[in-house]
């Protein structure tokens, strides 16, 4: 099994196209917003942006069924809008407020909405990869055919628990696919100090498990990428590791100075921001029309916007969220 | 022990083999993983002989050699409602799974807020006393009393193995239970069909009214023999107070057996210095401050690796003599 | 606390990052190894800042996320009588690399029979207070006290920072330094050149005569903050006594304290239950059996992963306001 | 960069071939005799047999210089011989006598010898793979052209950290040689069970390393492999990944039943023994004639009685070998 581009594919129904387009817009409006927040001293709160990136979980979201599971990381926001999870939850939850996913307790780095499949977010990098292997394990326990999709960064590709989890993945031949978001730079390093190979989808041969490098700032690509892997995973066919190339517009966390990025880097970066080029494509190839693109647009800004308000007009936590959701029972545990 | 229930004679790890076997049978969503444990191996020391025989292997899992994909599959599987009981083999191996048991399954339900409970069983054995060496020997569960979000059993009797198992892997929150391999042979009459001990429920296994031994696991038999000596030939009459979990704790029977004894020496294999015997000596000596006689003394495995040769290994660890000074100091105290 | 060597005023983060330089300075097998340690990232904290720059990249080298070969790269390093210093970003991530710590640095002396003595130092950090989460935030000093093999420092000042940091490189065993990023901002007095603090040496960091606060680390500065408002409001003349490293521990300073004062607080930032603090009220409560004149009243975080929300965070955590409560308490105690 | 096997070589001068004959020999004879006194209960002792993998460390013993090092696991006596470690020290600490490698504190699965360049052995399965690479990172550090050896199982290709180790030699192009001994079992699990490729040498790919599949049968395919390597690692060529295939005549313990062992796979493989397999070979082409090779069988058996005999005299470890070897400087250390 040798590491390969994944096969190209048909263009994609308008409809798709629709939806790949608004999770990228909406990614980008609420990170947008969020980072204004911080930056402005509106509230305190901590994010990693993913501006940039948004092109996969457009792609995820778009290919996987809403019963098919997610596991993410700190860096997942745009993953979590992806898969469906409600904006006021996702916000909620970096600002710390009464209507946040876990009412605050959890922050931005733990966030789940089981109702969206979103069953895990690790704040420790590579963690969530063995743990998807047994959300597949229990799929297949229970006799369904869904799939679990696990994201992470390139830096993550070089613990343990990445290592462990595909060979496990592949040793029972569960559905998972293995979501690399390769951004290129783990914090402030770039991945050339940190691994010896070309490309994160060779890691898939230690595994025998098909693995594939796919342009990860095109929506369509990661569409069909992933649509193959589930179709491949649902039928039995077991693991795959899925390498999509993009890049990280704003530094590791929101106010990142970014010293350590060479500027011509990020400007050409920045160039081929996947979201206006898919636009174009959009246009060009005639498939949305200005005027649904621009609506989109804004419904998009106002959807974050309205979240946002929501949020801000809500409270903290209760002082009393210390003691509920610890133990169910609480006799015995120390206080 | 009288229970009203009918019992059998049984070993330890019998009960444990039992306790397994029952809960397969009782509930589908119950399945074992780890290191060899389907047949014919039935795990290294045999606790889960027979059981991928009769409840197949897909209930029975083998795994990689991969401690903390063990530990995160089975996380995985709990998100979604199964019931994984995980085996690390040896204790002094969950020192790979420690980013998992800890960051993700003891903090899920809280940081979630509710909405992804993590309700895992981790089976493991204490090795000490076999000569195998300081990393095959340690006892290392008051690393886990100090994370909050798990409960830690570990029983001194096959009846209680039996009986905390069972509970440990109904309950519905993370739990720790931690066997003696030292003592897997040790036999007890034990309650036939279902059976649980509720967790968080010392048990008074000799009574006595001079000294409280406050003990668990495998302490409690040195506890019991010292007990029995002291008892026969020096007329101590030393009640041996068997926590079985020290989370949740049983705070009560501790300050009722206390307060009726007025001495108390705490004894474990642990460590002694920052060990399980610290927290309760604390406890004990706030809770009863001014009414006890005598300073409580600990009795634990002393500050060293373990050395693998049985001479000093021996010196190491407690013993019935090393309880039965300790009782003798509480008697002889003079402030 | 007064020198007579020439001092000047530095923060925390520059006192540790001072350490380092004059470290690798003074000999060159010392080398430090980590996450994002080199310039222009310099540490995501900035306490390696211009080290990399100054000393050479192969003095400070940069590592992929794998905290197991971090620690375990520091160790075959430490055993060819190399210095190494090993960063674990955060503390939280420490339960990554505990196989290589615990099982192997902790125990090689001893194991080997003095043929491989391993003195690698681990440097990690404290994240608690910065509303990160459950996963960011814990201090898990009390698994290495009890650890047998492996000393633990935590300094409370610029100074102390500087001083045991020093003192634990050159140390002839493992040493694990826990830094607290809520104090990197914090300024003192340091000395100037080559400074080392004993290991297992105690400070007063505040005289006084009716109650003895023994705190380390963060915990000293709320501490402290409690000492002067008691002393001025109310007239409790509290000691602050700074244990500085909890392996070794400084027993004399602790007995000559409590056996001034009567009467005992301890305070950290590590979790109540279990915790550090157990273990010195153990020994304190049996040491001044008698002729204290309250029980010994423990102040740790309570027993609860850490919420990220601000207000939630706060109420789990010590402050000087707790500290405060526990100080009257054992001062208006009566039998 | 593919994995395939390593290139074949011109014959060895009778010089080495005696040398690897040497070891296969000595090794099987010291391990039959230590199997031997456990089975007839003359001494209490565990051992992990490595009968039928003596021509690994032949072929790496002859092809290695004594200034390089060697990690190995439980499994090693047979890599302890071939790399030089008296057979006293050996057998001394496998007995956990005074004249083991350390006096008995480590037992048979922590023997170290720095002066035959055994620097670790570790019963944790994977942990010594990091430790490998900090020792190579040493080697540069001092300009020392000597490589790094370490020993591991199939079954260790499966642990995170034999991942991150791996990792990270290959990205700092550190002079490891990384020797599988594929014995195709891991305890009771075949290996076919923990992992889906064919070939562990294909792991090699992960991180763009060379990775070869060698006979691990034949010494001198081993030895060939090894030199390449060691040639490779000395020149600044980086590390090697050699997965030698071998089998294990005498299960995972001594002792064991093999119950899980085919019966015809066992005798197959004892068919094809490698040491009358060698033994025949060299007499077919006649580099050593059958007086050379008898002397040598009787010299190899000779010196392991002998080496019993001193073990079998020789003393416990000292009562106070609890009180050596800890901490160098034992103030404020708990007792
Ligand atoms: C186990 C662990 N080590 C270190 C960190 C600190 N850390 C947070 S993000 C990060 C970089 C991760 O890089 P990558 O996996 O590429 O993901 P990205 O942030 O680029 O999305 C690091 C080192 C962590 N959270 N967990
Ligand atoms: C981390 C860890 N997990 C489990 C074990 C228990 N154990 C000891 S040997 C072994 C099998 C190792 O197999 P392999 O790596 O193939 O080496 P072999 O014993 O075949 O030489 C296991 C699982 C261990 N020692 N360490
Ligand atoms: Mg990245
Ligand atoms: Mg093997």
């Amino acid at each position: 099994m040798t590491s390969t581009a994944a096969k190209t594919s048909a263009p994609v129904t308008p409809d798709v196209a629709r939806q790949l387009y608004t999770t990228m817009v909406l990614s980008a409006a609420c990170d947008e917003r969020l980072r204004q927040g911080i930056s402005r001293g509106e509230f305190a709160a901590t994010i990693w942006p993913s501006r940039g990136q948004e092109a996969i979980p457009a792609g995820f979201g778009a290919a996987l069924r809403s019963d098919d599971r997610l596991v993410t990381t700190y860096r997942g926001l745009h993953d979590m809008i992806g898969k469906g999870v409600p904006l006021v939850e996702v916000i909620g939850e970096v600002l710390g407020r009464r209507v946040g996913a876990s009412r605050g307790k959890g922050g931005t780095m733990h966030i789940t909405c089981p109702e969206a499949g979103v069953m895990l977010c690790t704040g420790i990098v590579g963690a969530g990869v063995p743990v998807a292997v047994g959300l597949a394990l229990a799929a297949r326990q229970e006799g369904s055919d869904r799939v679990v999709a696990v994201c992470f960064g390139d830096g993550a590709t070089n613990t343990g628990s990445f290592h462990e989890g595909m060979n496990l993945a592949s040793t029972w031949q569960l559905p998972v696919i293995f979501i690399c978001q390769n951004n290129l730079f783990a914090e402030m390093t770039p991945i050339g100090e940190t691994m010896h190979i070309d490309q994160v989808a060779d890691r898939a041969l230690a595994y025998a498990m098909p693995g594939f490098r796919v342009d990860g700032n095109d929506p369509e690509a990661v569409y069909h990428a992933v649509s193959e892997a589930a179709e491949r995973g649902r039928a039995g066919g077991g693991p795959t590791l899925l390498e999509c190339v993009t890049f990280r517009f704003k530094g590791h966390y929101a106010g990142d100075p970014q010293r350590y990025m060479p500027a011509e880097r990020l400007a050409a970066a920045e160039a081929a921001d996947p979201i206006p080029r898919y636009r174009r494509k959009l246009l060009e190839t005639g498939v949305l029309s200005e005027e649904v693109l621009t609506a989109i647009d804004e419904q998009s800004k106002g959807q974050v916007d309205e979240a946002m308000n929501a949020v801000l007009a809500a409270p903290p936590p209760e002082p009393d969220e210390l003691d509920k959701d610890f133990f169910l029972d609480m006799k015995g545990i120390p206080t | 022990m009288t229970t009203a229930v009918e019992t059998k004679t049984m070993t330890f790890v019998g009960a444990v083999n039992e306790a397994l076997d029952e809960a397969l049978a009782a509930d589908p969503r119950v399945f074992l993983l780890g290191e060899d444990l389907a047949d014919p191996a039935g795990g290294v020391s045999g606790a889960t002989a027979g059981l991928s025989t009769k409840h197949g292997r897909d209930r029975v899992l083998d795994t990689p050699i991969s401690e903390a994909a063990i530990a995160g599959a089975a996380i995985g599987a709990a998100l979604e409602g199964r019931i994984p009981v995980a085996e690390i083999m040896i204790m002094d191996f969950i020192t790979i799974a420690m980013d998992q048991i800890v960051n993700l399954a003891a903090k899920a339900r809280f940081m979630s807020a509710n909405r992804t409970p993590c309700p895992i069983t981790v089976r493991t054995a204490s090795f000490g006393g076999l000569g195998t060496g300081a990393t095959h020997s340690q006892s290392l569960e008051a690393w886990f009393m100090h994370v909050p979000g798990i409960k830690v059993a570990i029983p001194s009797t096959p009846a209680d193995a039996k009986g905390l198992l069972t509970a440990a892997i109904f309950d519905p929150d993370p739990c720790l239970v931690v066997e003696t391999v030292a003592l897997y042979g040790s036999r007890g009459e034990v309650p036939i069909g279902r059976y649980a001990v509720e967790l968080g429920t010392a048990d008074v296994k000799r009574q006595g009214s001079d000294v409280t031994v406050v003990a668990y696991g495998r302490a409690v038999v040195d506890a019991l023999a010292a007990a029995e000596h002291l008892g026969t030939t020096e007329g101590i009459d030393v009640e041996v107070l068997d926590l079985r979990t020290l989370v949740p704790l049983d705070t009560d029977a501790l300050r009722a057996s206390v307060g009726k004894t007025g001495r108390a020496v705490v004894a474990h294999y642990a460590v002694e210095f920052a060990g399980p015997g610290a927290e309760l000596a604390a406890r004990i000596a706030a809770d009863h401050f001014g009414s006890l006689k005598a300073p409580v003394r600990r009795v634990g495995a002393r500050f060293r690796p373990i050395p693998a040769a049985r001479g000093l290994e021996q010196a190491v660890y407690p013993s019935a003599e090393r309880i039965a000074a300790a009782v003798r100091e509480t008697m002889t105290f003079t402030r």
